[in-house]
């Protein structure tokens, strides 16, 4: 059942055309759950630069209601997914939060797809004790100043993409040039290289931060030719990381060095094009390409396809599925949805969505999990429109790629 | 008329020859809005959503002054707002303040801003006025972004979380949705008694006539320079507590309050209410949260009906809904 | 001769490289009218501007009641008791005619007292009530300004500067745009005021002016060129010359 | 730092400059005629860049693109001007400022249902492709071909403005409309060629900048600042006021690139704030305006 099935409570849901198929699906006639139903709200950006990937999110977080929901659902209680569109801005996140908590009285939240909106989701979920799986990039939410009991970090954090990156790209002498969005995100992914680039015995010929949403790059171009880099590492993401690619490839810095970005995009691929990101590398938390090695992968992609007539699923959007299953999994474990019972299920839990194994640290609630590396494909090697990428490496799933625990201000 | 003054915020004449119903309102507006105000949580669909309105109400009104009956079209507002809730956040978060000192410190903070940038802009106008306010609170935005280690840059200001509010021995559970709507309505109304006041005050009149007919107000003796940036300051401070009220309530403060998107959210809303009316603000920001609740129903493109919308009140009703009702009520 | 109400000395008003005005000298004596004209283009108005703040003189002092006023802010001047009436005319369009007085005459009492109510202060209506009644608007009081007649605006004009009681009144063409009906009003009017207070007024009409003026300065780019009594600026050579086929000044 | 990559990074701020001249230019003939701030600049802007590519899709040619989409724009800008901004002509400047910024809310809603809200890929002309050696170092020929464009249009402006009857009629009345009512020209048609061809040349840079930049719905916000900031630094109104400050501009944000690059988007505004503060009426404004 999602949010558009029933009338009150879901009002304000996502495309009603996205959601319907699904809804009708999951509601089969006489079969009455016993008890309450369990509502998980699903803030996301369905307006705004990351509609689609917001789009995906649903598609993916629906299909994992609905995998629940066919085996009857959990203790017997059917599970509802509240969409609502938080527009990329923290503050109307933090009001869908607050009303999917109040007046939706939901029993957890999934979702957020930028850092300021995932830590504005955080800060009042913790207040209000209640329990949020969060599906966005940040290294902030791990430390212990934004830590939350409540609180489950399901995606990777730019110290371990970085990490995993890094281990298949610097090598002993390389040189490298950061050009690097001046926020926290991109800081952090500075940050994470760097820590690796002196494990590796790589070295730093500079560092460029520029301006956060900034739409010309060509001003920094010259200063990064005359580094004479072996990899130009591109921190930032989304439009910023496309605008910096395709005008670093205009200024022929794809000939002298190698681009390297801390993580690929399936949708910011598709909008410009294989030519200006033909062998640029770059992490992922999920590629359907994984279905050649991992059963677990195509098991999500043929379910996904069955239920989107086709389409594959992406990066971001497989968030939506292994942040919604590895909390109902969680909750069915604990036998409903005790908050206590939940948290302890979350922290004990080993589970394998769609990427292999993967499971919650105890101390900052990070889901460790495998990294992949792909290069992006030139337009000749593409088998088909979806098939993009390549996959350099799969970075197994280790504490060793994350910060410890003491690191992060944990008492030991 | 004076080419400074927007037809739009001169849609209101002045109040003190009004008769009738008409004085009647004048009179009561205050208790008429805090009764509106109380009943609100109840008729909106979430109470959330009616912190919203209070919150961004509450700066439409500030703003009002300022556009309404003032006649100046500033495009620099969030950064008052922005600044109330950050003073607010920082206070709380970073130095312990209790929350009622933090409140003043925001509007403190706010008002101090609002001079400055008044001071600053107020010798230019009409076109450049707006664009000196919006490149001033575009830095401020730009500051703010720079200055993480206080605002928390990008990823917005967290870690001020008021639990509990201790009133006079009372402790307050602020965390429940019902009682922090009215403690933080209490506020709202203090500051809309305050704004009736300015507006009812000799001070009003003068602002008023700054609005009609800036050059014959200074002919008539006016300082116009230092009412304006009285004037001004005012509207800042207004739309400071705003932002404090915002902060308290969201216990997180955006970015995004600070960019220029945010005033230009003010002025539409205050413009579909009704500038240059009491009413009107309140108005205006009810219906532009409900407009966007009500569409981002059936459709993720509520963008083009807000706009559109808009677009038909600047041409066809540039008094608003509120003042349309008015000037429709007294059969012009 | 009585000591001089205001005087200008060696005044001038340069924008850029035009030189808009230059070395007037003169003084005006009180309870007198005088009128300044001059074709156009030939610094009138900005001798009104000077006079009346609106512009600062890039050369050259004034002095009010002895005082020297060059470069006081121009909300000062009504202050200081000079008043004036615009070329095209300025009045608050959106306000009633009771009220576009009555704010007029609150500068006088308060300007920016937030704590009193505004319609508490009933002198102030009285004193619009008499402004009104000596230019015979008594009866349109409550209509909304813009709605009026265009003679009966310049009336409200000329309303709005008298209820600050000023010693100088500065009128700018106030019998523009109208009728004879209406000049004729204007002429009643202006007579009146003359009894108790001084006047400079800039005019084109020449029949009112010298029916009107005790004393006549000609400006001509910029310059004075004539100073007198109608009758001695009528006979004046240079001032012909000047006004040649200039006919529609004479009309 | 040698002097190779400060004549570099110079030569970067003079071609960054052409394009901020290009989106201003449009802004401020605007102004400077009609007195309307247009905030759905930046709209039209990414419109044009839509425009461009879909003619170009359709045609198999970014030439066409190039040639027809402006002119389609153009003419889009003039049915704007006819049904929504003369109306407000007898109203206050305000006003089409506010109905300009809600249509600028409209136009990017719109795109983004036509053409999605992800973006499009928009590659560089194959003709255009590459980068050239310009001794001092490598700088992309598409980039160079935009200067060489933006060069082109500025001299057809100044010769339209100086040579034709047109621009006789333009220059006098951005002096003084009242000289034009006294002249007995059609001012309602003079105003609608001047918005036309003030959203023409927006759009015209909207497909200038589509190779460089990427094709999306949000490309216009910043170009929208970019814009005021030239515009109001230049003075409103001001054709050579808008080229100075483009490159003036565009020199500042290379500079500091190279020295504080984090600062490179504060500068603007900074600069933008410092030239307010100084002279409101900008570097070659009229100073009445103000």
């Amino acid at each position: 059942m999602t949010s558009q099935g029933s009338h009150s409570i879901t009002r304000r849901g996502a495309l009603a055309g996205l959601t319907a198929g699904t809804a009708a699906l999951a509601m089969p006639a006489l079969v009455r759950a016993q008890g309450e139903t369990i509502r998980i709200g699903f803030p996301t950006p369905l307006t705004g630069p990351f509609a689609a990937e917001a789009k995906d999110q649903v598609k993916s977080a629906e299909l994992a209601v609905k995998l629940v929901n066919d085996k009857g659902g959990i203790a017997g209680r059917k599970v509802e997914l509240l969409v609502r569109d938080d527009k990329l801005n923290a503050g109307e996140a933090a009001t869908r939060t607050l009303e999917l908590i109040e007046k939706d009285k939901v029993h957890a939240i999934v979702g957020a797809l930028s850092s300021a909106v995932q830590l504005a989701v955080n800060e009042v979920t913790r207040a209000r004790s209640v329990i949020y799986v969060s599906i966005s990039q940040s290294d902030t939410i791990n430390e212990v100043k934004d830590f939350s009991r409540f609180t489950f970090h399901e995606a990777l954090n730019p110290h371990m993409t970085t990490a995993a990156v890094a281990k298949h790209t610097f090598k002993q002498g390389s040189k490298v040039a950061y050009l690097v969005a001046d926020y926290a995100y991109g800081h952090e992914m500075l940050r994470g290289f760097k820590r690796a680039q002196a494990a590796l015995g790589a070295t730093s010929v500079g560092e460029i931060l520029h301006p956060f949403g900034a739409a010309d790059y060509s001003t920094f171009m010259p200063r990064l030719r005359s580094m004479r880099p072996d990899i130009l590492c591109i921190c930032n993401f989304g439009r910023d990381q496309a605008n910096a690619i395709k005008q670093a490839v205009d200024f022929g810095m794809n000939r002298q060095s190698k681009i390297v970005v801390p993580v690929l995009l399936h949708n910011q691929r598709l909008a410009i094009g294989p030519e200006a990101f033909e062998g640029v590398i770059g992490g992922a938390n999920y590629y359907w390409g994984l279905e050649e090695t991992i059963p677990s992968a195509k098991a999500f992609n043929d379910a996904f396809k069955a239920a989107n007539s086709g389409a594959y699923p992406t990066d971001y959007g497989a968030y939506g599925f292994t942040g919604v299953y590895s909390l109902l999994l969680a909750m069915e474990k604990a036998g409903g949805t005790d908050t206590d019972k939940v948290i302890a299920a979350l922290e004990a839990l080993k589970y394998d969505a769609a990427k292999g194994p993967q499971h919650y640290r105890k101390c900052d609630h990070q889901s460790v999990q495998s990294v992949l590396v792909l290069e992006s494909k030139k337009k000749a090697e593409m088998k088909n429109e979806a098939d993009l990428f390549k996959v350099l490496a799969s970075e197994p799933a280790s504490e060793e790629i994350l910060r410890s625990c003491s690191e992060l201000g944990f008492p030991a | 008329m004076s080419a400074s003054t927007s037809s739009i915020a001169a849609g209101m004449p002045g109040q003190a020859g009004q008769r009738g119903w008409r004085a009647r309102l004048v009179a009561w507006r205050v208790p008429l809005s805090i009764l509106a105000l109380c009943l609100l949580p109840w008729l909106l669909p979430s109470k959330a959503l009616a912190v919203n309105v209070l919150v961004y109400g509450l700066v439409a009104v500030g703003y009002n002054l300022l556009f309404g009956y003032t006649g100046l079209l500033s495009f620099g507002h969030a950064a008052f707002f922005g600044a109330g809730a950050y003073a607010t956040g920082i206070a709380i978060g970073q130095f312990g303040v209790p929350w009622f000192a933090a409140v003043l410190l925001g509007i403190a903070v706010g008002g101090a801003l609002a001079f400055v940038i008044g001071l600053l802009s107020i010798r230019t106008r009409g076109i450049y006025f707006s664009m000196v306010t919006l490149a001033l609170s575009q830095l401020v935005y730009y500051t703010a972004l720079q200055a993480s280690s206080w605002t928390g840059g990008e990823n917005g200001l967290r870690g001020f979380t008021v639990a509990k509010l201790d009133i006079f021995g009372w402790s307050i559970d602020f965390l429940d949705p019902v009682k922090k709507y009215y403690v933080l309505m209490v506020f709202a109304a203090a500051a809309l008694w305050l704004v009736s006041r300015i507006l009812n005050s000799p001070f009003g009149a003068v602002i008023e006539a700054i609005r009609e007919n800036e050059t014959r107000a200074r002919a008539c003796g006016y300082d116009v320079e230092r009412s304006k940036l009285i004037s001004f300051t005012l509207s800042g401070l207004i739309c400071a507590l705003a932002g404090t009220l915002s902060a308290l309530h969201l216990a997180i403060v955006p970015l995004d309050i600070l960019h220029y998107q945010t005033s230009g959210m003010i002025v539409m809303m205050t413009l579909l209410g009704g500038a240059g009316s009491f009413f009107g603000p309140f108005v205006g920001a009810l219906a532009f949260l409900l407009m966007e609740d009500v569409v981002s129903l059936w459709t993720s493109h509520w963008q083009i009906v807000v706009g559109t919308v808009f677009i038909l009140f600047v041409l066809f009703l540039p008094k608003g809904v509120w003042g349309t009702l008015l000037a429709w009520r007294a059969g012009r | 001769m009585k000591a001089p109400l205001l005087s200008v000395d060696n005044i001038g008003r340069r924008f850029g490289a035009f030189v808009a005005l230059e070395g007037i000298t003169a003084s005006f004596e009180p309870n007198k009218v005088t009128a300044i004209i001059g074709p156009n283009g030939a610094g009138k108005s900005t001798f009104f501007n000077l006079l009346s703040g609106v512009l600062a003189p890039s050369a050259g002092a004034i002095r009010f009641k002895g005082r020297d006023i060059t470069g006081t802010p121009q909300h000062r001047f009504a202050h200081l008791g000079i008043a004036r009436s615009y070329q095209i005319t300025n009045i608050f369009p959106e306000l009633s005619v009771h009220e576009n007085v009555r704010v007029a005459a609150q500068a006088f009492r308060s300007r920016y007292d937030i704590w009193r109510d505004r319609t508490g202060m009933t002198e102030l209506d009285d004193k619009a009530d008499a402004a009104l009644a000596a230019v015979g608007l008594t009866g349109k009081r409550g209509e909304t300004a813009k709605f009026l007649a265009h003679g009966q605006q310049r009336a409200l004009e000329i309303a709005i500067a008298l209820v600050a009681a000023p010693e100088l009144l500065l009128l700018d063409e106030p019998t523009a745009g109208m009728g004879p009906e209406e000049t004729k009003e204007m002429v009643a009017l202006l007579e009146r005021l003359a009894a108790e207070r001084t006047i400079l007024l800039v005019e084109h009409k020449m029949k009112m002016i010298l029916g009107l003026s005790d004393r006549i300065l000609v400006l001509h780019h910029g310059r004075l060129i004539a100073d007198g009594s109608p009758q001695h600026i009528q006979a004046d050579p240079e001032v012909r010359r000047v006004y040649l086929g200039q006919s529609d000044g004479y009309a | 730092m040698d002097a190779e990559l400060i004549a570099m990074q110079l030569f970067s701020g003079v071609a960054l400059g052409a394009i901020l001249i290009m989106v201003a230019l449009g802004l401020s003939i605007i102004f400077g005629m009609l007195g309307v701030v247009n905030f759905a600049h930046g709209a039209l802007f990414m419109v044009g860049a839509y425009a461009g590519l879909w003619v170009a899709s359709l045609t198999g040619s970014f030439w066409w693109g190039l040639l027809i989409a402006p002119l389609a724009i153009g003419a889009f800008g003039m049915l704007i001007e006819r049904v929504l901004i003369r109306p407000l002509y007898k109203r206050s400047v305000d006003d089409p400022l506010l109905l300009t910024f809600g249509l600028g809310y409209v136009l990017v809603e719109a795109v983004r249902i036509v053409f999605g809200s992800d973006g499009i890929p928009f590659s560089t002309p194959p003709e255009l492709a590459g980068v050239a050696d310009l001794g001092i170092g490598f700088f992309p020929i598409y980039r160079l071909f935009v200067v060489g464009v933006v060069a082109i249009i500025l001299l057809l402006l100044w010769l339209g403005l100086e040579k034709t009857k047109f621009g006789l009629i333009v220059r006098a009345g951005a002096k003084d409309p009242q000289i034009m009512r006294v002249l007995g020209i059609d001012i309602a048609k003079v105003w609608l060629l001047v918005f036309g061809l003030g959203i023409g040349l927006t759009a015209l840079g909207g497909v200038l900048a589509a190779p460089m930049r990427n094709v999306n719905p949000e490309m216009g916000s910043l170009v929208l600042a970019e814009a005021f900031v030239v515009t109001v630094i230049g003075g409103m109104g001001s054709l050579v006021g808008a080229v100075v400050a483009g490159l003036l501009v565009g020199v500042a944000i290379s500079m500091t690139a190279l020295f504080a690059p984090e600062m490179a988007t504060i500068v603007m505004f900074a600069l933008m704030a410092l030239v307010l503060l100084v002279r409101p009426q900008g570097l070659f404004g009229k100073p009445g305006r103000a």
